[in-house]
């Protein structure tokens, strides 16, 4: 039993590693690309339509591989990057691929929202378009940016229980190979009171977070 | 008051009158040269803007009135090229925005405040934050950002909010947000899309001595769009009358208030104040009732003679039952304009009102007999 | 549909084989459908529920486990193929050359990964506690004198991980469609355990089910089907109904 | 013109005048009991309204004024309970909607049309749509509704803007979607929270003129807040001054216009019409220059004796030099009401002051002698 | 070669059948579920922290589950909604449980972005709770709430490649049995052409539709 329960706890560990260094990424990068994807729309900021295609193509055929398939594909770019393609940090490469496309869409949705009116305001002023992204299409986005982050973190928790096929463990994949192919629902169990305690946590971190964010009401 | 400027030649007839007296061409601001801007509505099109040519010069304070929907937004709009025009071309100190790449532009624009007609406000910037910004977005170091912003936030009157959001605030408390916003940076040219509409007349007036001081001390020029045509009387010196995006008059704002030209200008200017109110309206008759029945006269003042309306010689013509009824005279420009009604005992009528208008310096088409004055 | 059988199967290299009795049954006016799964806990669930007639995946200790923990009442009407399953490494001659602290790759699957326990015990290189035989999990390790820290991967993964790991359990299919020789194994793991054979397995009452014994032979009979698995598997799987 | 009502009991000393003088209780339609609410803003918090008592009668059009921030919009906004007071209650035909559920509420609420500040049109709906969401709410078949909604478009001028969506409409065309809106369900009480501040003059004017039209015909009961002190003067019968939350002044219009008690309405009144012009304030001096320097009179018509000013006399008293400088006379609820800023040559200064308030029926205090005139 | 197009042929009809039907089941159950966490909050329309927690808790139990296991403790609900456990119709019941609470998260951002003064409008004019939700919730957060429903039915044909498990089949799945445990590269690259194709449609119509329905700009 306390093996079970160390196991429990670098499973649990191997999560976190994971999800956060993968949600970092595709934080930042899938925010990058959700701004280039909205303003480089015809009429936009940075319109481009050469451009916008080809981001809008390359996103789309990341998010069309299944996360399994891209897992191996992805093998030599993620032995490229972190030396290996086992282990947790092998994990992180894919889930990062698949986080950001998924995360850019998702923020594309909330700073599509953005009111024109204040992009004018602060052109208005003389901001440049650099501006207009950093002083309103970020902050006003931000409520819908945060609670988009809160939806990448839980499905890359989801995810990450596909991540024990290179070895990297984790709670899903605990669940998976004790749980669910053991027939041990007892340990199942006990993992997956774990995972929702994760993202119930997330989810309620990112909801306080998104409504301390939002001044508009 | 300030340097008066050239007005571009106009193609309606109602302001060739207006446009030929307008002394020469001094420094320019803003030029417009026939700019037409169409909007797709639907199926429809919508000509917001049709051919308007005018100028704007330094130092200068620009009304611009018309109705709602005649283009005022769209023009204004036009000269930061937040709309860009579809015909025609806007310049604003000899340069074309349209022709200007990103960071040329966003350096002329800085050199434009702007209050827009619905605040713009970010909801994610507190009150000094969203003042600030301008100063911030140029650059400024934030000591001097704050020291100023503390300065714009005492002369609206919102030292209190400093640090409160937009959503928190009340119409006219956005509307002087949006004001400090616009002068934070100390620009040469400030657009205002109906800076005060949301402001009580006391606030108003506070706004509008503040511009008025900016005006005088700094040569800000200013083009301003309001419904109130006091503020226009107030501050500015010249006025365009927009018309289903054309350009119905123009001209400065005393001669356009004493004498109006167009159709459009009148129906904008017959406004509350000078307006027969109900009840007087209600006793006027065609004929005279009976002996006692007071004769009614709308004379109309337009400050041509540059003279106060002599009152005593008023009294004299009109004889010794002289009432004021309703009007008045306000000082545009230091010219006195206005109107007045007024009741009298009638003996001779003709007469009277041709001396009237010898006395007053008014041609005899200013005073019309309205009727006669019934009791209640 | 009662006039069809459906038969459950798991989507590996097998299924080519499986599709070719399918053909030939068809010619001897059997009906039968494949309903290929790609995990191995449902053609079990589908199976007590009738949706399939038979399936075709696992071996006896898979089966047995299942019987147990999930309640079903099932048997074996036949016997189907074994594979050999062996260590390979891409970097070492040698159980020796393995140098402390080397990592070793085993199945992800529990059956599985435990028969890959007990090679690895053969090979001398850890020691397990006794009488669990391939119910091992690595937690039942008691000796592991290098220290080799042992991963687990899914069955076809392991053949990708070759080039980042010191050794590999390898399934000689998976490692033939990957471009290796299979028979560069450090060690073999037999097909003399036959308790690893894959089985026809069936609800207990369709246990005399004639037309899942009618394909039975003619999978077990089939040239066809055996040159389909030599081309597949080589020498490394046997038919263990033999 | 309409039912008078009885002013609750006010706390304020500088409106217990008005208060005295009200008619007693009639219809009551809004009823305000000690109404406060307090807002959290930051770590501070802002008293929007302090212990507001008043009451609406049916019929009544009822003007709010106040300085920008003084609690306008959140006192009406607790008339249809958007704003649940935070002490106090709001009676609306009796019934307090905070005790209301949900159907009940809802039903009160259809009775009552609202005009908002910043519009609130629904971005996905045209404007027909828009106009027509009261009756579909209260589920009027579609045939009835599109006639009903065409006629209020013809009413607001926006026929050909039917199926135009608001984002493509000018800041007065939303505002007369807004009006529209609130009165396609003939509202028994209708709000308006500053409904005509982006319209020009005309469109307020016709507007306005809608307004008392429908009061008349069907006893509308409209509460509206506005900062254009005209639109009180035209069509409200009683106003209200709100001063930081408070209930400063409340009153006829032409008695509180006529002889404001409290200092916040005195600042909101010295609005722009009635101010001293630039041009005249500079030339005046404290000591006569020399023989010729003209005395400047300001003479302050309350409307209390409820006669016209007589010009006549003035002149007589005043002699023969008077000429009128600024200001003017307003009619409010049929009473001769404002400012006469007048010039002539004194003799006898204080006899003449106090021969004119004989003349013109007004106390001494209302004439004063603002200095000297000098040449420019 | 003519058996594996008739074969790829087959998957993509599969796809088509389990991510169409259960996109259909997200969208209205999953829109059904965002509007009550949206107007259940504290403060909202239908006030009740009660309902609001439960039902967060349980979505958030949902999301925790990965969704292989999802699939198979399933099973016996799956038998009961669709009387097998095998095809394409067991497929589209974990797809569907999966999707709508996935939906629900997504719908709900945009939910919570509408402007609180167009309901004031709609309460003031007599309108009750459900008039403001279809009047101005649904209607004003459509182009979020189309967008995300892109969002969720490309990642439901991303889950469909899992759909294998119950022998659903599917181009997802196909790709797996072909390009991951056969290592045919050729038959993967074939249907990962397949799928980016339909991932392309799906994007491109979602965001047509979404702009369509922007009545802001
Ligand atoms: N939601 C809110 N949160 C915090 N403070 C608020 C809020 N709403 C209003 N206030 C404050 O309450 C006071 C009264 O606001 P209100 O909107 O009633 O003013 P108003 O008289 O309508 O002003 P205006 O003429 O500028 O529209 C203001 O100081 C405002 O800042
Ligand atoms: N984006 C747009 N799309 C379509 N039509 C538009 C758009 N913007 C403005 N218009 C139309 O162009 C005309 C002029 O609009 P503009 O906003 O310039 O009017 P305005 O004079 O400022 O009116 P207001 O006094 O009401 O603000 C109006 O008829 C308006 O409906
Ligand atoms: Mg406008
Ligand atoms: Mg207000």
């Amino acid at each position: 039993m306390t093996e079970l329960y160390e196991l429990y706890l670098q499973a649990g560990w191997q999560t976190l590693q994971m999800v956060s260094v993968a949600a970092l990424v595709s934080a930042v990068f899938g925010l990058g690309l959700a701004l280039l994807l909205v303003t480089t729309g015809p009429g936009d900021l940075y319109a481009s339509p050469w451009l916008n295609r080809t981001l809008g193509s390359v996103v789309n055929v990341f998010r069309s591989v299944p996360f399994i398939i891209l897992l191996v594909v992805l093998l030599p770019f993620t032995r490229l990057v972190v030396g290996t393609t086992i282990g947790v940090w092998a994990a992180v490469v894919p889930l990062s691929v698949a986080g950001i496309p998924f995360f850019a869409r998702i923020a594309e949705v909330s700073l599509r929202q953005v009111d024109r009116g204040l992009i004018e305001a602060v052109q208005a002023m003389g901001g440049k378009r650099w501006h207009v992204i950093h002083l309103v299409l970020l902050p006003e986005a931000l409520p819908g940016i945060v609670s988009g982050l809160t939806i990448t973190l839980v499905a890359m928790i989801g995810s990450s229980a596909m991540a024990g096929a290179v070895g990297a463990g984790g709670l899903g994949d605990l669940a998976i190979r004790y749980g669910y192919q053991r027939f041990d629902t007892q340990v199942m169990l006990a993992v997956l009171v774990g995972l929702v305690v994760l993202v119930s946590l997330v989810q309620t971190g990112g909801d306080a977070l998104a409504r301390r964010l939002d001044y508009r009401r | 008051m300030n340097a008066r400027v050239e007005t571009f030649p106009l193609r309606e007839a109602a302001a060739a009158a207006a446009a030929a007296t307008s002394p020469l061409p001094a420094d320019t601001v803003v030029r417009f040269e026939a700019v037409g801007r169409t909007f797709a509505s639907g199926d429809k099109t919508v000509t917001a803007l049709d051919a308007i040519s005018l100028d704007v010069g330094r130092g200068e304070i620009f009304g611009i009135i018309g109705r709602s929907g005649a283009g005022k937004s769209t023009l204004v709009r036009t000269i930061n090229h937040l709309e860009a025009p579809g015909s025609g071309r806007v310049l604003v100190n000899g340069q074309d925005l349209a022709q200007l790449d990103e960071n040329a532009l966003a350096a002329a624009r800085r050199r434009i405040g702007m209050v827009f007609q619905h605040f713009n406000l970010l909801s994610s910037k507190t009150v000094a934050q969203n003042i600030g910004l301008p100063l911030r977005i140029a650059g400024v170091p934030q000591a001097q950002i704050d020291a100023k912003v503390d300065s714009l936030l005492a002369l609206v009157g919102l030292e209190g909010k400093r640090d409160v959001y937009p959503a928190k605030l009340s119409g006219g408390q956005k509307q002087r947000v949006g004001i400090a916003r616009a002068l934070v940076h100390d620009p040469d040219l400030l657009l205002c899309d109906e800076a005060t509409s949301a402001l009580d007349p006391e606030t108003t007036q506070s706004i509008l001595a503040l511009l008025r001081d900016i005006n005088r001390r700094l040569g800000l020029t200013v083009v301003l769009i309001t419904h109130e045509m006091a503020v226009i009387r107030e501050i500015c010196d010249r006025v365009a009358v927009l018309e289903n995006g054309r350009l119905a008059e123009l001209g400065e704002v005393w001669r356009v208030f004493g004498a109006p030209q167009a159709d459009a200008t009148r129906a904008l200017l017959a406004s509350l104040v000078h307006d027969l109110p109900d009840d007087v309206q209600r006793r006027i008759v065609a004929e005279p009732a009976g002996r006692a029945t007071p004769a009614l006269l709308d004379i109309r003042l337009d400050g041509v003679s540059g003279r106060d309306p002599q009152l005593a010689q008023l009294a004299q013509v009109l004889g010794p039952e002289l009432q004021l009824v309703h009007g008045g005279v306000e000082r545009i420009q230091g010219r006195a304009q206005g109107r007045l009604v007024v009741a009298f005992q009638p003996h001779d009528l003709v007469r009277q009102v041709s001396q009237l208008a010898a006395a007053l310096a008014l041609p005899a088409a200013n005073i019309r007999l309205l009727g006669y004055l019934q009791h209640d | 549909a009662s006039d069809v059988l459906r038969v459950g199967v798991s989507s590996t290299p097998q299924v080519e084989s499986l599709q070719i009795a399918v053909k030939e049954a068809k010619t001897q006016g059997l009906n039968v459908e494949l309903v290929e799964f790609s995990d191995w806990n449902t053609p079990n669930a589908a199976l007590a529920n009738g949706d399939i007639d038979v399936n075709y995946f696992q071996h006896i200790p898979f089966l047995e486990n299942a019987k147990k923990q999930g309640g079903y009442d099932f048997v074996s009407v036949g016997t189907g193929t074994i594979m050999k399953i062996g260590l390979y490494s891409h970097k070492w001659k040698s159980f020796a050359d393995i140098p402390a602290g080397g990592k070793v790759a085993i199945a992800s699957d529990p059956v599985n990964g435990g028969r890959g326990l007990l090679l690895l015990e053969r090979a001398g290189l850890i020691k397990l506690k006794s009488g669990l035989g391939y119910k091992a999990t690595t937690l039942d390790i008691v000796a592991n004198p290098k220290k080799l820290s042992i991963v687990a991967l899914e069955a076809s993964q392991l053949a990708r991980a070759l080039d980042d790991v010191d050794l590999a359990q390898g399934y000689p299919s998976f490692l033939r469609l990957a471009g290796e020789n299979p028979d560069n194994a450090l060690l073999f793991d037999g097909v003399e355990n036959k308790i690893f054979a894959l089985q026809w397995v069936v609800r207990k009452q369709d246990a005399a089910n004639p037309k899942v014994q009618q394909f039975i032979r003619i999978y077990q009979n089939s040239k066809q089907v055996r040159a389909s698995l030599d081309k597949v598997f080589g020498k490394l799987y046997a038919p263990a109904w033999l």
